[in-house]
């Protein structure tokens, strides 16, 4: 088996499903000969034609609602947005129509759709390039809101995005497109979404995360090893429904939760985590619930990005401060 | 300086106000059985519209857009279109919309205020209503670009008014498939109004139609109060889509003789000299007119179509009186294909409170 | 003084203002002689002329855009969408620049602008009518968030939120436009934003709810009422930022919440108000926390809407569940 | 069927590739001092970018979007406009922001990763860089009508690129432009490319000034690397807005001969034989062989210019390089005018984990 970056990962999973459904098809800004600006796309067009990997015009609502029309026409469209930043032209088509037209139509219309774009910052991008917006489309009923944290499964997830019948907004963290290389086997085979992940069994307390955010959070946990504390992570994969169950589980053996997000704290997708377990699992809980979050501001420019996004030091501390209750 | 590029837009008209016929008129002005196919349903939407208004009025019915005005338009573009052409309509082309079989109780439960209304039994792929202005233009150049795709001989037909004429998704769409050459025809229904905004403060164009210069397609005006016109003018464009030939804007020049919907009231902001004047424009007496000259029509004719007519929404209005109420599991049955475990927990909530509002 | 609905609060409030303030301009879709389409800006045009109440073309970005320029150019632009449903075309303006542009100019250019919409079902309005997406507002840093439930709070917030230097998103309850009279000194008066607003004590439990359903919360305390039940009445008011301390105070009293709103429940801003006090408050609750919201799924069609909206019966059961804790 | 509107689109070109002027060019052809004062300037851009690339890649400088070959469309707009005009630039008009005195060291700490960098010592009122493609049509709109709201004799000029005129906000901002006759000047920046896509990809239109006509506005072809055409028809724009007679679209046709930013690679995706062509037609060659011509430039101007652009970039970069890293609290200050007591809060916890990351 080769070992891939997650971009090779995405990649591959789109090859393989374009291969094997021949109504899969791919749109974008760049996507076509330039393979797009990370490479995602890179050598579709060669192999699939330029009816199947199909380079748009700028604009991204148009890219939403040329999916949207599409879908119903019975295509798979996978489209491609360059940076999460510029999602906002395209809110109104997705919140508005691919969200809602199986239940507008009760059925008759679907949108089986994969809106892809890179996710959260630490890539010294330029402005509005490290946007962290999933809470946003978690809020809008009617979709599916994924994010993997590693090569395995971003090809896993994708796979199971493009054969969802519905839509799904699909986040690739751009700080770990090619942070490390990890064996994936080519085999088509898809991950089950609505579900989180446990990359790390502990017994004190529960960390929930996803996202680049995974990489510090499991940094953090071994740190916290060395000082005897033993930290269950959940990785969540899917943002959007949220997998309770898990975490509650967790949380019920743990006593104890932080959560992890790069987005802003207020409404993030943390504070739904935490209302819940406030919710079914209170009595579960030893300590106050922890967010580590970005901050209630902008996303700063490169200079200051790193102060933003939570460092492995605020999540070790949280543990810490959790566990100090 | 020198001139790189020149452009003209041209208006088609064939019936008059009147009812002449321009000489240049196409062979379908002669097909008389066309014609009273389009007649009579112009005649049939009129009184469908006219009764829907008055189940608003008489709270049986919810906010709903009248069409008054537009049946030419909507039929003559209808009935151009072939039954696997896919149609994506805004929120009052009902006329468009019955010519293509959905049913006038499917329009009535929407507008009622149950979703099943857009689960239409016939013309299943076409769109269900817009309702954000203009975003329905991405839709149909998405179908047509699945078209092309696919190497199919289909078209999409996209409606838009005036007023979304201003939002930047017009643009887009036009855009998208000139660029792309997709099979698509994107119909704007000048009607004069958005809401209380008039046309010319809406932009500074003298045509709509000249908007496609900028998508670098044809743009076309033509009267939509003369059916002949429309229908000849939206198949000559989608004969042209299908050729691989690209889009087309057309331009169908018509008036709101209505308030915006039964929410409005155009007194607030509109001339009654104005849609006195328009009325003296509509399409229905101007091919009654040419059908009268062509001897395929009377006076009993017109009586007995009228009655029929009546009959046919009165029948469609018993069904949609008697569609069941829906439960409210419907929130929740259609969201997702796999709906997740959450949901199916607030299912189960809403039915504890079913009917509980108000107490 | 004289009785008036919340709609006509708004107007006054916007006379008052540009009367007193020459910078102030009104701009949207239908608001010059037809007033808006609930009749907020009525006379306006007819008293401050064409030039400072102006119908816009049809476009929402457009709109929010302009409003921009204006406001750099130090004017103080108030600006109606139509319904809250049509407010993602301007999603990229309001995010992208209106909510930045102070921070990204380090406060060279700001954007003293309110963008009033209708908020809420519960009007049997058409479909894209009835949303609730403070949420989505309040997910994004540099915007406040603000909605009144009553018109003396609608006047004198609107004149806050007019004169507030930085962007207020101003969301007015639909179904309260007309549904009661109150008595409203037409006298220039602004409330405090960034704080909420007690409308009931109580010693059993604190609601916390805001807009439309303050009134169905508030019929829900008084039934309680009856069955000995002491619940303290919160309006949130300002959306965002949240005023937690007084809710944590509330909670520290009561030992109980419950938190009411009408917009979906994940990711809503009863999360991020339930997750603040399992931070910051654990210890004072006696019992789990209770959410009262729509459902995850669309605003349904007029048939269904009410019941979408939570009812009256869902307050007090919720209340009655946390007090059998 | 009759003809309801036709339209024309002109180009304007006095100083071709080889530097020979046209007869029928403007007086400001024959003003040296003038064209002496934007050669020079030209020449001060080229060595800007030319060290900007350098400092980012050799690790001091962040992604950077070069303005090579943009020279004399950004100098020739710039010259045009008053002082207090506005400007809402794209993110490469360098050229423009320094003609209006932005400083090179805040060019450079915008693209160093510093909000300082948009806090402009001059031009204050002018808009900081615009990534989010388009969206700054509205803001020169909306700038324009405030202008026009208080009867001023001012003017916002927006650039926009060739890719950008695909986006809806594009055309939102010329249809309301033209629809309240705005003091507005649009400047399509057509470089050919947007990122990998070629123009004739982006859109079916021969030309982009021809969107204009979807605004009902006057649209202009202008070669992009003349800066005497340039100059003259934004001028020309500029005045027709002051008298009040509405907006105008420019098309400013140019070539990119930089890849996209320092991120991107053009070879992957664009011929070099085009590249190679399009050097021929660059700004600064033509313009100086016309000076040459005139008698007012020689090599040893030209040796004395580029050591003196050299010294002033230098200068600039001494000045970005020592510009003190902004501390965490930079995150919070701006954020709003009144802060909110969570912020405050936040701003706390950053302070205490500065530089914490990636331990
Ligand atoms: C995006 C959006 N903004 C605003 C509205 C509210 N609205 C409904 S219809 C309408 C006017 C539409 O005018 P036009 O496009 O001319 O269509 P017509 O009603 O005349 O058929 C407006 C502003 C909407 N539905 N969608
Ligand atoms: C809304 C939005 N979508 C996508 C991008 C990513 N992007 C940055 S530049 C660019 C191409 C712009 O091309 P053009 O408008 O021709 O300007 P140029 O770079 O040639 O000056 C794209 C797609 C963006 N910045 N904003
Ligand atoms: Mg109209
Ligand atoms: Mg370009």
């Amino acid at each position: 088996m080769a070992k891939v970056t997650m971009i090779e990962a995405i990649n591959r999973a789109h090859a393989w499903e374009m291969a094997h459904d021949p109504t899969v098809v791919v749109l974008g800004e760049d996507v076509g000969i330039n393979g797009g600006v990370f490479r995602a796309t890179v050598g579709l067009q060669e192999q699939f034609g330029k009816d199947r990997v199909q380079d748009t015009p700028l604009a991204e609502g148009m890219i939403a609602g040329l999916a949207i029309g599409m879908a119903t026409q019975g295509l798979r469209p996978i489209a491609e947005i360059q940076f999460m930043g510029f999602i906002y032209p395209a809110m109104d088509q997705i919140c508005s129509h691919m969200a809602r037209m199986r239940n507008r139509t009760r059925g008759r219309l679907t949108c089986p759709v994969v809106i892809r774009m890179p996710h959260g910052g630490g890539i010294h991008a330029p402005e509005h390039h490290s946007e962290s917006l999933e809470a946003m489309f978690a809020h809008h009923a009617g979709l599916r809101v994924v994010c993997p944290s590693s090569p395995a499964r971003a090809y896993g997830l994708l796979l199971a995005a493009i054969r969802d019948p519905d839509p799904v907004i699909f986040l690739e963290p751009a700080r770990l497109y090619r942070l490390v290389k990890q064996e994936v086997a080519d085999d088509g085979l898809a991950l089950p979404l609505d579900v989180c992940y446990r990359l790390r069994e502990g017994s004190d307390v529960t960390i929930v995360t996803w996202g680049a955010m995974v990489s510090d959070t499991l940094r953090a946990a071994e740190k916290l090893e060395g000082e005897g504390v033993s930290c269950e992570v959940l990785d969540l994969a899917t943002l959007s429904p949220i997998d309770h169950d898990t975490i509650l589980d967790s949380v019920a053996k743990t006593g104890r939760l932080v959560i992890v997000h790069e987005a802003p704290r207020n409404c993030g997708i943390g504070a739904e985590i935490a209302a819940t377990v406030a919710e079914h699992g209170l009595y579960d809980l030893h300590a106050p619930i922890k967010r580590v979050t970005g901050y209630d501001t902008i996303m700063p420019l490169s200079r200051l990005e790193n102060d933003y996004i939570p460092s492995t030091a605020r999540i070790t501390d949280a543990v810490r401060e959790t566990l100090a209750e | 300086m020198k001139t790189v590029a020149e452009f003209e837009i041209k208006y088609c008209q064939f019936l008059d106000a009147e009812g002449n016929l321009a000489a240049s008129a196409p062979p379908l002005a002669r097909d008389s059985g066309e014609l009273l196919k389009m007649y009579r349903f112009m005649t049939l939407v009129r009184a469908f519209d006219t009764k829907a208004v008055n189940l608003q009025r008489t709270g049986r019915l919810g906010t709903y857009a009248s069409c008054l005005g537009h049946e030419a338009a909507h039929v003559g573009v209808a009935a151009a279109m072939q039954t696997d052409d896919v149609l994506a309509p805004v929120y009052r082309e009902f006329g468009s919309q019955m010519w293509r079989g959905v049913k006038m109780a499917s329009i009535l439960l929407y507008w009622g205020g149950d979703e099943r209304g857009s689960d239409f039994s016939a013309a299943r792929q076409d769109f269900p209503y817009c309702v954000p202005i203009a975003s329905q233009m991405l839709h149909g150049a998405g179908v047509a670009m699945a078209m092309k795709i696919r190497g199919e001989k289909r078209c999409s037909v996209t409606y838009v008014g005036d007023g979304g004429t201003s939002e930047g998704a017009f643009y887009e769409g036009l855009n998208v498939a000139g660029a792309r050459a997709l099979p698509a025809v994107f119909v704007v229904v000048n009607n004069g109004w958005a809401i209380s905004v008039p046309i010319g403060s809406q932009t500074a164009t003298k045509t709509l139609a000249q908007k496609a210069i900028a998508a670098g397609i044809p743009g076309i005006q033509v009267d939509g109060n003369d059916v002949i016109a429309v229908r000849h003018t939206v198949g000559e464009a989608l004969e042209r889509a299908r050729r691989g030939e690209g889009p087309t804007l057309i331009e169908a020049i018509t008036y709101r003789l209505s308030d915006h919907t039964t929410a409005d009231d155009a007194s607030r902001y509109r001339d009654a000299s104005e849609v006195k004047e328009a009325w003296t424009k509509e399409p229905l007496p101007r091919l009654r007119a040419y059908l009268m000259k062509l001897r395929v029509w009377d006076e009993a004719h017109e009586v007995a179509l009228k009655a029929e007519c009546t009959r046919e929404v009165e029948a469609a209005v018993d069904e949609y009186l008697s569609a069941p109420q829906p439960s409210t599991d419907a929130m929740f049955d259609h969201l997702f294909a796999r709906p997740p475990k959450s949901l199916l927990e607030q299912r189960e909530l809403a039915r504890r409170y079913a009917g509980s509002a108000g107490h």
